[in-house]
């Protein structure tokens, strides 16, 4: 049987992307975010997982508005990234896993969620940068991509995220195979894009939501969508997918880390790593 | 609209069913230009681009003035928004900084001072 | 408030529309058939629906198993028919109602269904031949079109189709436009076209689901996606959405027709309508 | 495939994630017949419409052999096959008659037999 070994969270701002091209971490403005990952990548290192489940939101480089899905898994060989429009780097495919995929997908429709099934997804940042960041030397595992709607509401509420993380987690540990699994969310934390509240940043709700989602991530399903625009802006929203992974983890948790730093870009930046050991059920 | 409105969040356009009807046009041609060939061809002739999405007066007007605030009011998602900024050489803070009527430097201050927040 | 009067369900066999086009009605293969609509066209000019909620399934014209969604809602002003590569002819475009549409997404994702957003739909002969059977004058009100996945197991459950119609129940009576709104399933019943089993048709099976349809649609979700397979053939598969129609009647309903002939082309066609008058809440 | 196989029933592909990879390509083909150029461009040169999709040898024989049972052990699924059934003219009754080994008459007369069932 696999084993979830563990989850991640990392913002995905595109400017994170550029720097990784030109190799600007050593930068003034770029070392305090990139020396927040030695932790991660120890842990990595320790727990080295096969597989990876991404959760993260598409920006409309796969999704336009004329059929826009709630949650969506990849189901592919290799998932290519491409030109998102303005200037960042086009990055190499990358691996899929379509055994656990359509195991992951078997068992999220069997517990009631409405897929869409991807035998052609195309990945943008927000899926590329994490993987880069996490294995900057480029041998990061074969990934699942679940891609959650953050661009049009309704968006999936905290709770149905909550709950699909839950799912999720369940599907990994019944995937026969004997590997080891690391779920990954990307996004957030606070930021605004659009609007004449753009740039608001909400360092306190962060760090809330970053003491949740260690210590009790369901506490964070009792904010409505809009309330969560409220608090955390329009994109920071994309703490959907945080609370969908940290659900997922549900055997005996360790905090390994956590990272955050204001701005990256507009954004509050920040890093997550939870260990997850298997309880072995009762029956 | 026939649902109870929620109540407003200051500074912010919820991007829901009612927006998304009214941005469709405006949003697919800019979804247009994740495509490098569709970039060129818009700006080789902006007005033609725009009738070729089938521009409402309104989106069109917004194209022409490069107002972030106007685009969005016209039905924009910042999201497909991005990508013309990415044409009109436009960065994340450029935008912040126009919709929030700083300058880009006073902008990246603000965003600085949040981490004191 | 809206008001649900009530559900339809027919059998949407491509050859119907064949027929249909030729003004073959009258004749010896076809009368039989065409025969059945006398009371639901009565039943229709009596309750006279000013929006229709049409479930139904696409065939390979809108989706793709590059991405197979499982529940798509139409949210559009206008839906096209497309040529489907073997023949039929296309239909005019058929008007929506984004309003309905919006408020039922709305609902629905609050409800906790991982819905796709179309604002763009082609609708296949499985949306347009039910339209024009019941209402052949080409007088049919605007519509809200929901895809349901019948392609690519895993499908929608009986269970979940079941509880995506009890939510479209409710969606529908909360919709605050003062409109008579009725819902449609298409397909089924029995048939399979594919494999050595091809023209498989279960009458006994047929004429249960046909009852409890009426009186008791609930037993129906007891089936899994296999045993539906087997009991009703791989297309048979269809009468999820009839489940579904039969689920968003939460009223008290009442019987008003039911008609059975096999066969149209290889499959036992039927016609169903039942009437549905809304219970005040207690509240 | 990895999770428990459930007991099959005779006769009958069910149309999973396994059959879903297997005939990607086989499919994809014939979804393209949606568009009157597409099945034009496969009747003038069959084997480069192949190419052009990817098939692997298997479907490029099963589709050779217009034989259906073979076109579903494929990977073929009957919604996109019916898209070809029409370019070559079969309709689901002859579909019917050659995956169970009867005549078209005998086909139909068995549909027909099926309302005393
Ligand atoms: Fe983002
Ligand atoms: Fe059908």
């Amino acid at each position: 049987m696999a084993k979830l070994v563990g989850g991640l969270a990392v913002s995905h701002v595109p400017a994170i992307g550029r720097a990784i091209a030109d190799h600007k971490q050593q930068d003034a403005y770029w070392k305090p975010f990139f020396d927040g990952f030695g932790p991660a990548h120890d842990w990595l290192a320790k727990v080295r997982p096969e597989v990876v489940v991404v959760l993260y939101n598409d920006h409309g480089l796969n999704f336009f508005l004329d059929k826009m899905p709630t949650f969506s898994v990849g189901a592919a060989a290799q998932y290519s990234n491409a030109d998102e429009g303005w200037g960042l780097p086009v990055r190499h495919p990358f691996k899929g896993d379509p055994d656990l995929s359509w195991h992951v997908i078997e068992h999220l429709v069997e517990e009631e969620f409405d897929l869409v099934t991807c035998q052609e997804l195309l990945v943008d940042h927000a899926f590329c940068i994490p993987m880069e960041l996490f294995w900057p030397n480029g041998d990061m595992p074969p990934a699942v991509p679940i891609c959650f709607n953050t661009v049009q509401h309704p968006l999936p509420s905290a709770l149905r995220s909550y709950k699909l993380g839950q799912a999720l987690g369940r599907a990994i540990e019944s995937w026969p195979e004997d590997k080891r699994v690391a779920v990954i969310a990307t996004g957030g934390l606070s930021h605004q894009l659009d609007g004449e509240r753009a740039g608001f940043i909400n360092k306190e709700f962060d760090l809330l939501c970053l003491d949740r989602l260690v210590n009790d991530p369901k506490a964070l399903t009792g904010y409505t969508t809009r309330e969560l625009v409220a608090l955390s802006g329009s994109q920071g929203v994309e703490v959907l997918m945080w609370i969908a992974m940290s659900a997922a983890l549900t055997g005996r948790r360790r905090h390994i880390h956590s990272h955050y730093h204001i701005p990256i870009s507009n954004t509050a930046a920040a890093l997550l790593v939870i260990e997850n050991e298997a309880v072995p059920s009762p029956a | 609209m026939t649902r109870s409105a929620p109540a407003p969040i200051p500074g912010t356009t919820v991007f829901d069913g009612a927006e998304a009807q009214k941005g469709y046009a405006l949003n697919r041609m800019c979804f247009s230009f994740n495509d490098a060939a569709n970039r060129a061809a818009f700006v080789v002739d902006e007005a033609a681009y725009c009738d070729r999405y089938g521009l409402t007066p309104e989106q069109r007007a917004a194209v022409a003035s490069r107002n972030v605030l106007q685009l969005i009011a016209a039905g924009g998602n910042i999201y497909y928004l991005a990508k013309l900024a990415g044409i009109l050489g436009l960065n994340v803070q450029d935008l912040g900084a126009q919709q929030t009527g700083m300058s880009v430097e006073a902008f990246k201050a603000k965003l600085q001072a949040s981490a004191q927040g």
